[in-house]
């Protein structure tokens, strides 16, 4: 034991052992900006999913002789639509659907994309090959055309515009996860687990995954605004939520022509997909400063 | 040089076959039957049979496959079921006019975004960054339909400033830069650049900053080069990747556009997509999705290339 | 511990006779692309026939400039990169006949050069040590690390729950030595194990290491380009060039007399300490050649100062020098007969 | 004088050659505009329903002895775009075209467009340069609206571009009142006056008119209100406040068309209870429904329009009574704590679909008050037409027991005859609800044998009759064909028809 | 000691603000005459580079405090600003840093780097320059140096990259080089190289070099005066000679005998315990008496006084105060 005697170290003050992600809770914490647009965004998802217990009108049901009120009309805070539906209902209904197209199909992709990135990239050699060709393939299509190009093949419908999303975010997320996979593959302590007789499936999972995940899930937020701006515009182009349902792309687009007789009214689910939109890409960022995680 | 171009257009081919199938495929996943959009609504049976084979769907997807690719090598995509018009005139006249909107979305977008993103990666963390990384976050988080939406409402309805729709005045189909003609184009333009200005603009932040960021420019101040000597250097050394964020960003207005261009109806490929769609017509579907990836793919080919070409740490051979 | 010794299989079996592992004539050849037309794709020869023992409980000393394929040679013993040609045999057992991998590795094991990049940021090192205990199934890997840590010189109370970022790099290379010994490994490699830390820190984590050897009976692979450190730590050194070994012999032989041009070169590129006696000539010029396209023959002759035509022609092996069966060099001037003019001349004194 | 700006509402030029496509629009805008058929529509009043007048051929009689030959006189001195003279040989070229596969100048897309409007021609020939004889394979007093589909295109022309049609499309001739010259394929299209034209007070007094394919409604709006056009179809109900605000003009009237529920009548619907079918047509309040369309609607009062010359007299009162529909189901069985529940098939649009949701959705909402339950199983509007043809049996409809269609009732068949005949059952023809008949049939076959038209008009009226008595459809509403116009544009006079007339218009600055 | 010292430093204090505090120069005071060699030893995070880019006023001006003065030639260079500063930077004082690779401009060619500065500083046309720039790298023995003047850094091996360095950092003749751990990047073999060569253009030009290692051979091999350092201070200062022969600071003497030059075998190293302090707070005693196997109670009571032991010999540690010896 002689050799810990000269060894013993006289340490400057102890740093708290404290885990990865409280570090990021905390450096998180300290941004006011994306603290904000989490508490915005977490409203939304709150009011979306507690909807019904809101107290809120139905969102479907119409009155011809309440059209197009305007915002703060006696009953409706926020006007009503085309149909005389409450548009505060519907707004809040419609972010119900609009965040879940717009955030599952990310949600998806991540599993989906990062379990080809992680084979790929720690695979290597012919697996690697195949998976990221054809990645590459899926890669020549800008997004926005490969999501209406599936939409329009498979048909209008929340599935429908899940499945195509799903798909056109696999392969950026596999693109990702491959690289950030081969980058922590090619460190010295995924060796020395291999040094230790640990197999593909151990090493993976206790070594890589928690290294990988953290820059991919930033990658991965920072797609869903771009998500939800996709699948609005899809269902704004007719291929995507159908009628009747509450979605804000779709509201926008069967708001459209009344934009001549209530602009305000008629812009506002166009203002609630940009302040959501925005509200994410800033949480995103805030996320990937604290998580310092580099582009 | 040319063994680097070689080998990248080798690796292009099997991803515009990848490309080529996906399209095909993507109409034939689609339930429904195509033909439906053109035949009068009554027609019976037979009709629609005859015509089913006139069009050559009742052959197995592998030999239809094989005759649209065999085809549209030869420059010949079919044509179209609605219109009976040749898919590849159509297509590329539709082109045409994207390219022509997309090159002047990307003229409004690129210098704006440059400027802002290499002042803000200069002024970094000061609140003009932070000015230029909440303008960048806007752009890239406004849905620019809608804002083509409020564009015309403002611009066309209220003001009458501007046109809101076509390409021209009464729908011209042949461009001429006149200001008849250049009025059209504003409005679309300025919303199709909102996005790319957003990316460009946030890249370009991230880049110059990183590179301002690196030993060497700590080296080149060390040698007593003065600020716009270090500045050039910078830019110089940005100029690789700014340059191939641009030549993608292109690549996507191209394909990206099809929102716009229903809400401005310009009568581009994005339109014409749309009407493709709502019409399911199979061959002009294919024919533009065709066309619109190969376009990006060889965007991308060329973004790299250009890359490579200016950018001497790229290893040539 | 004669429990668990049993179970990882790690009795001594050869005696103290047989070298605890045997390396015969590794080559490891990397492709690299290259033009798009060319045939003959490229190939690093990052190891190239390289042959050597280890003795029990004795310290080997690898040394070479860099890209001479030293990680190469460790990575091969151990079985992270597979050998393209040529064989190991651990206390009598040749790899791939007699042991598979897993055994291998249980037998010998490896301390990185970088220590922050050996560890993984999200494991708190306890875990990060009792990694390979759990995969091998060794019972109490948690206490095992604990005991590990406690034995490298960090407090178990204080350390073991931290993370490797809140480490400093001397502790970190400690971790990282536990980490390989939760394995009872009877070989380590340390492949410039010491490199990356300030000197100061440097001369504690040698100490630990010759403590350990003595406490657990290790076999050691050091390597190194630091001359004084090698000689420090090591009985015997292995100079490689190239991918090739160029001399081999006990430490002290080869400190007192290098035989090789290339491993006089080297010694006579260490920093003199005395500031009346500074060194006043470099003794090579150039930087090493590239590994890609080899030179011919004996592949120092480009920078060597003695080289004459058959040294471009022919590879000269590995020969006896001065009487000392273990000290062996790979020059045409120790070869007698080889046509060299001054291989006479050697033969004759 | 002046430039006439329009924007269309479909998404293309319609089909130049002839026979036009996109429906009624592109027989309105490059059908009747270019071209003529034998027979045509009274487009002059806006008053009454447009009646058949002579076209391209002057007088049309049938043989008293053998009820398939028609004789028809071609109308003398009229000549094409072209400059080549229309005969009765261009006729029956024209009709090779659309019938005969095996004729030169076959042409599949125009025949896809007009065969099937045809169906009773059976053979044709000229008798002389200006006697044509067409002979038909039952006897059938409805082939005058039939000929009212044909449009005739060049021969001369035809040859002159070598035999292609493809090329014909881009320089087309007709005898019409308009000469396309020219177009940019989902552009524009640019039509000027022949002033050559043979009927002298249609000769149009534009200088020309400039067709832009909008088909998407606030687009059109806001080019309206942008002055990019002067003219646009279908404005959205929603715009028509700002565009009146504006100083813009709003025509409208109606129009042989309707937007019905069209019922399922096999075994096992509730609509085969006649009490269901009243109380749901009682059920609906139209007039609520009209505001919702901005008031561009006429309330149905029966399966025709009111003002259409087949309405008749019919028993049963198509309006607005709640408690009347209540005590009828109960009447049929059902009630408060028994509600009838039904399934119906819609679509999200479709063109001359007005707007499907929202209308289905007041109507559902409608029938909900009185006790009928509506589920709706939504599909895509080319998908609805797969349906509709494939009928109420067809699995793909999925037990669904009724469909929203708007339906063009320009005619006998299609006003009447191919939606309950009996032979037209889907999916061998457009019956979607396999309703069939003795006594409806009865009268189809008397329309087809009526050949005095005054006569046949009774037996029209009578067959309405039966429609709206037997309440055999959820008869909703008639759209009014709107359409916004700069206060410019003058001299226009809406027929109630889906065509109209174009000559007589003149546009101011 | 003849005239104006080339380079004095005076209680120089630099502190980095942001997400932490660090005092990284801690009272630094040193001076250097011209022609001189000086080689500033100390571990990693001991400050030297920072007291490098102090002369060459490189810190992030944002996020740090300089205090004290630093004289060069007798000009307070931390006064300097605009033009005089440039002419400063690269003519008068000229840098080399550890990493060729990431200190040079990736996307020019060595030729264009070099004659960049001799443009700027003499005034010279682009073809002189080039001319110049091709003397520089015949002078650092780079082979083909035509060709080489075309090349771009990451065409070039380490130690080329390192000449090159040093030729772009000479062109200009300063009168002071800054030569930042040039070798440590380097193999042995090349090292040497470098260093001989660095020598002998410090004899050829005349010019004052300070050199920064944590090598104590490399220092042995090209300076004339050492100075350690130890928590952004200078713990001892003396000749070459002196310092290794008689060494006084117990930190130094940690350092020689953890160099392992002359230890033998199995014989156990005196290493110094622990490791260096945080920096967070500036130092109010001496920064090494933690570690210290010597410490007394009066090393933790205040900063520790600089004994001057005679020819330029001198050491802050209260074991050399005459009360002590
Ligand atoms: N995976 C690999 N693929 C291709 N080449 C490789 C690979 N690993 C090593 N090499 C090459 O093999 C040669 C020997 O590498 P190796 O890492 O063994 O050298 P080394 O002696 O350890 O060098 P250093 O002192 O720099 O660590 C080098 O030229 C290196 O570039
Ligand atoms: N720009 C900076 N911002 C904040 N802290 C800095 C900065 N530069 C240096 N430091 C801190 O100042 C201290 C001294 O750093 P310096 O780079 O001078 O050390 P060094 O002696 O050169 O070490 P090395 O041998 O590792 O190069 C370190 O603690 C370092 O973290
Ligand atoms: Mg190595
Ligand atoms: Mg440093």
């Amino acid at each position: 034991m002689s050799a810990a005697t000269d060894t013993v170290v006289p340490e400057a003050p102890v740093i708290t052992a404290a885990g990865y992600w409280t570090g990021v809770l905390k450096r998180f914490s300290r941004d006011p900006v994306a603290v904000t647009c989490a508490v915005i965004v977490l409203l939304l998802i709150l009011s979306a999913v507690f909807a019904p217990y809101l107290g809120l009108d139905d969102p479907y049901k119409a009155s011809m002789i309440k059209r197009l009120k305007p915002i703060g009309y006696p009953g409706f805070p926020l006007g009503t639509d085309e149909q005389g539906r409450d548009m505060l209902s519907r707004l809040i209904y419609g972010g119900r659907l609009t965040l879940f197209v717009g955030l599952v199909p990310v949600v998806l992709a991540f599993f989906i994309g990062s379990a080809f990135g992680l084979v790929a990239g720690y695979a290597g050699g012919r697996i690697n090959a195949l998976i990221m060709r054809t990645v590459d393939v899926f890669f020549a299509f800008p997004s926005v055309l490969l999501a209406i190009a599936i939409s329009s093949a498979l048909g209008a419908g929340i599935v429908n515009s899940l499945v195509s999303l799903t798909i056109v975010f696999i392969p950026p997320i596999a693109r990702v996860a491959e690289s950030a996979t081969a980058s922590v593959r090619a460190l010295d302590y995924i060796d020395a687990a291999r040094a230790s007789g640990g197999g593909a499936l151990t090493i993976i999972r206790v070594h890589i995954i928690g290294n990988v995940l953290g820059p991919i899930f930033v990658y991965a937020t920072s797609l869903t605004s771009v998500c939800m701006i996709l699948a609005a515009g899809l269902s704004f182009l007719g291929i995507g939520v159908r009628p009747p349902e509450p979605e804000w792309g779709l509201m926008l687009n069967t708001l459209r022509t009344a934009i001549y007789v209530n602009p305000w009214v008629a812009a506002l689910p166009g203002l609630m997909i940009f302040i959501t939109s925005l509200c994410l890409n800033l949480l995103s960022d805030g996320l990937r400063s604290a998580m310092n995680v580099k582009d | 040089m040319f063994t680097y171009l070689v080998r990248r257009l080798i690796y292009v081919l099997p991803v515009a076959i990848g490309v080529s199938i996906i399209c095909f495929l993507l109409v034939h996943i689609a339930p429904g039957d195509p033909l439906t959009a053109i035949m009068p609504v009554d027609a019976t049976a037979e009709e629609q049979a005859a015509m089913r084979s006139a069009y050559g769907l009742d052959k197995p997807l592998p030999v239809q496959y094989a005759i649209w690719i065999g085809k549209a090598a030869m420059g010949d995509l079919g044509k179209s079921i609605a219109t009976g018009r040749p898919v590849a005139d159509e297509v590329f006249a539709a082109v045409r006019n994207s390219l022509l909107l997309a090159f002047s979305a990307s003229v409004i977008a690129f210098p704006i975004g440059l400027f802002l993103g290499f002042l803000a990666g200069y002024f970094r963390d000061t609140i003009f960054d932070r000015l230029v990384t909440a303008i960048a976050i806007t752009g890239v988080s406004v849905p620019n339909y809608w804002l083509g939406i409020v564009l015309v409402i403002i611009f066309s309805v209220q003001l009458g400033w501007l046109p809101s729709m076509g390409a021209g005045p009464g729908g011209s189909g042949e461009w001429t830069w006149d200001y008849a003609h250049v009025r059209h184009l504003i409005l679309p333009a300025v919303t199709l650049a909102v996005v790319p200005i957003g990316i460009v603009a946030r890249t370009v932040r991230a880049l110059v900053g990183d590179i301002f960021s690196m030993d060497f420019v700590q080296a080149l101040y060390a040698k007593g080069l003065r600020h716009s000597d270090v500045l050039r250097h910078v830019v110089r050394n940005a100029a690789p990747t700014a340059l191939s964020v641009m030549g993608l960003q292109l690549g996507y207005l191209l394909g990206g556009s099809i929102l716009i261009e229903t809400v401005f109806n310009w009568p581009g490929s994005g339109f014409l997509l749309s009407n493709a769609i709502f019409q399911r017509d199979l061959p002009l579907l294919q024919g533009t999705i065709l066309i619109l990836s190969l376009f990006f793919v060889g965007m991308n080919l060329i973004v790299d290339v250009a890359q490579a070409a200016i950018d001497p740490r790229i290893k040539r051979s | 511990m004669s429990k668990t010794e049993a179970e990882s299989g790690q009795q001594d079996r050869g005696g103290p006779g047989q070298p605890l592992i045997i390396a015969k004539d590794l080559k490891k050849h990397f492709p690299v692309r290259s033009g798009l037309f060319s045939r003959r794709s490229a190939t690093v020869r990052a190891v190239d026939g390289v042959s050597f023992d280890v003795m029990k409980g004795e310290t080997l000393g690898i040394v070479g400039e860099s890209g001479c394929g030293k990680s190469t040679t460790a990575r091969l013993l151990i079985g992270l990169i597979e050998l393209d040609e040529g064989g190991i045999i651990f206390d009598g057992d040749s790899l791939g006949g007699d042991i598979g991998l897993k055994e291998l590795r249980r037998g010998v094991q490896m301390v990185f050069q970088d220590s922050y990049a050996s560890l993984n940021p999200r494991l708190t090192i306890v875990d990060s040590v009792a990694f390979g205990p759990k995969i091998q199934g060794l019972d109490k890997p948690a206490e095992r690390a604990r005991d590990l840590l406690a034995r490298v010189g960090l407090d178990p109370d204080r350390f073991a729950q931290r993370y490797p970022h809140e480490l400093s790099g001397g502790q970190r290379q400690r971790v990282n030595i536990a980490r390989a010994l939760a394995m009872e490994p009877r070989l380590v490699i340390l492949d410039e194990a010491v490199s990356a830390l300030d000197k100061s820190v440097e001369a504690q984590v040698l100490n630990l290491l010759n403590d350990l050897r003595r406490e657990f009976g290790l076999t050691y692979v050091f390597i190194s380009h630091d001359l004084n450190v090698v000689r420090y730590i090591s009985d015997r050194v292995l100079v490689m060039y190239l991918g090739e070994v160029v001399e081999i012999g006990p430490s002290e032989a080869i400190y007192a007399k290098q035989a090789h041009p290339y491993t006089a070169s080297l010694f006579a590129a260490m920093p003199s300490m005395d500031p009346d006696n500074r060194t006043e000539e470099p003794p090579l010029a150039g930087d090493p050649p590239n590994p890609i396209d080899p030179p011919s023959g004996c592949r120092f002759h480009t920078r060597c100062r003695f080289a004459e035509d058959v040294c471009a022609a022919r590879k000269p092996a590995l020969s006896i020098i001065g009487g000392e069966e273990a000290h062996l060099a790979a020059c045409h001037i120790h070869e007698p007969g080889s046509g060299h003019s001054l291989a006479n001349r050697e033969a004759a004194q | 004088a002046g430039t006439l700006r329009v924007g269309m509402t479909a998404a293309d030029i319609p089909l130049t050659t002839g026979q036009t496509d996109q429906g009624g629009e592109g027989m309105r805008f490059m059908g009747y505009t270019v071209y003529d058929s034998l027979i045509e529509w009274d487009l002059t009043s806006a008053d009454k329903a447009s009646v058949l007048i002579p076209g391209l051929a002057t007088e049309w009689s049938v043989d008293p002895d053998d009820q398939t030959k028609w004789t028809l006189k071609i109308r003398e001195g009229v000549t094409f775009h072209d400059g080549s003279p229309f005969t009765a040989q261009d006729a029956v070229w024209n009709f090779e075209k659309l019938l005969n596969p095996e004729s030169e100048q076959y042409d599949p897309r125009q025949s896809a467009q007009g065969k099937s409007r045809i169906p009773a021609v059976a053979s044709y020939k000229a008798l002389d340069d200006y006697t044509l004889e067409i002979t038909t394979k039952t006897p059938d007093a409805t082939l005058p609206y039939q000929l009212a589909w044909i449009l005739m295109s060049s021969k001369a022309n035809w040859e002159a571009k070598d035999k292609n049609w493809e090329e014909v499309a881009k320089d087309p001739s007709g005898t019409g009142p308009w000469k396309l010259t020219g177009f940019v394929p989902r552009e524009r299209a640019e039509l000027v006056p022949n002033t050559a034209y043979w009927d002298e007070t249609r000769i149009p007094k534009l200088d020309k008119m400039i067709l832009m394919p909008l088909p998407e409604p606030s687009a059109r709006t806001a080019a309206l209100l942008s002055g990019q056009v002067d003219w646009i179809e279908a404005p959205a109900p929603d715009t028509i406040p700002a565009l009146t605000g504006n100083g813009f003009e709003i025509v409208s009237n109606a129009y042989p068309h309707n937007w019905t529920w069209h019922l399922s009548r096999l075994d096992g619907s509730p609509w085969n209870d006649i009490r269901v079918r009243k109380a749901a047509n009682l059920a609906i309040d139209r007039e609520g429904l009209k505001q919702l369309l901005g008031g561009l609607a006429v309330p149905a009062k029966g399966f025709l329009p009111p003002t259409s010359q087949w309405f008749g007299n019919p028993t049963f009162d198509v309006k607005y009574d709640p408690e009347a529909a209540k005590a009828l189901l109960a009447e049929a069985g059902y009630g408060p704590d028994k509600p009838l529940k039904v399934k119906a098939l819609i679509s999200p649009s479709g063109s001359g679909q007005m707007l499907p949701l929202p209308m289905n959705e007041y109507v559902q909402q409608s029938l909900a008050e009185v006790g009928i339950e509506v589920e709706f199983m939504v599909v895509e509007w080319n998908q609805m037409i797969n349906l509709w043809r494939a009928g109420a049996a067809d699995p793909s409809v999925d037990g669904s027991q009724s469909i929203n269609f708007t339906y063009f009732i320009q005619d006998p068949f299609t006003g009447l005859i191919r939606h309950l005949s009996c032979d037209l059952i889907a999916p061998n023809g457009t019956n979607w609800g396999h309703y069939c008949d003795e006594e409806m049939q009865d009268l189809f076959n008397q329309i087809k044998t009526t050949f005095d038209p005054e006569a046949q008009d009774a037996v029209l009226r009578k067959t309405h009759e039966k429609f709206v008595n037997e309440a055999l459809f959820l008869m909703v509403t008639h759209d009014v064909a709107p359409r916004a116009m700069s206060p410019k544009v003058d001299g226009f006079v809406q027929a109630q028809n889906w065509y109209q007339n174009f000559s007589g218009i003149t546009i101011g600055d | 000691m003849t005239g104006t010292p080339l380079v004095e430093f005076n209680g120089l204090k630099v502190k980095f603000k942001g997400e932490r505090t660090v005092h990284a120069i801690n009272g630094l005071s040193l001076s250097m005459q011209a022609g001189e060699t000086l080689g500033l030893l100390g571990e990693s995070g001991s400050g030297k580079s920072v007291t490098l880019k102090t002369l060459l006023r490189l810190l992030p001006p944002r996020r740090s405090e300089i205090e004290g003065e630093v004289r060069v030639n007798g000009t307070d260079i931390t006064t300097l600003s605009g033009r005089a500063l440039s002419a400063y930077r690269g003519g008068e004082v000229s840098m080399v840093f550890q990493e060729p690779a990431l200190a040079l401009d990736p996307v020019y060619t060595i030729g264009d780097q070099i004659a960049e500065t001799v443009m700027r500083h003499k005034g010279v046309g682009r073809f002189a320059a080039m001319e110049v720039a091709l003397d520089m790298l015949n002078r650092v023995r780079i082979p083909s140096p035509e060709r080489r003047l075309k090349n771009f850094p990451h065409e070039m091996s380490g130690g080329m990259r390192q000449r090159a360095m040093i030729a772009l950092a000479l062109a200009c003749r300063p009168k002071l080089l800054l030569a930042d751990e040039p070798t440590t990047a380097l193999d042995a073999t090349v090292q040497i190289q470098i260093l001989l060569l660095l020598r002998e253009l410090q004899r050829e030009f005349g010019m004052g070099v300070i050199f920064v290692t944590h090598d104590i051979g490399v220092a042995v091999e090209v300076s004339d005066r050492i100075a350690v350092m130890y928590a952004g201070n200078i713990v001892e200062t003396g000749t070459t000679r002196d310092v290794i022969k008689n060494p006084r600071h117990p930190y130094t003497r940690g350092l020689l005998a953890a160099n392992l030059h002359g230890a033998v075998k199995d014989e156990r190293l005196d290493a110094i315990p622990g490791s260096p302090p945080a920096l967070e707070e500036p130092p109010s005693a001496c920064s090494f008496a933690p570690r210290c196997a010597f410490a007394r109670p009066q090393c933790l009571a205040g900063l520790p006084p600089v004994t001057d032991l005679g020819a330029g010999h001198s050491v802050a540690c209260v074991l050399e105060q005459p009360a002590f010896s």
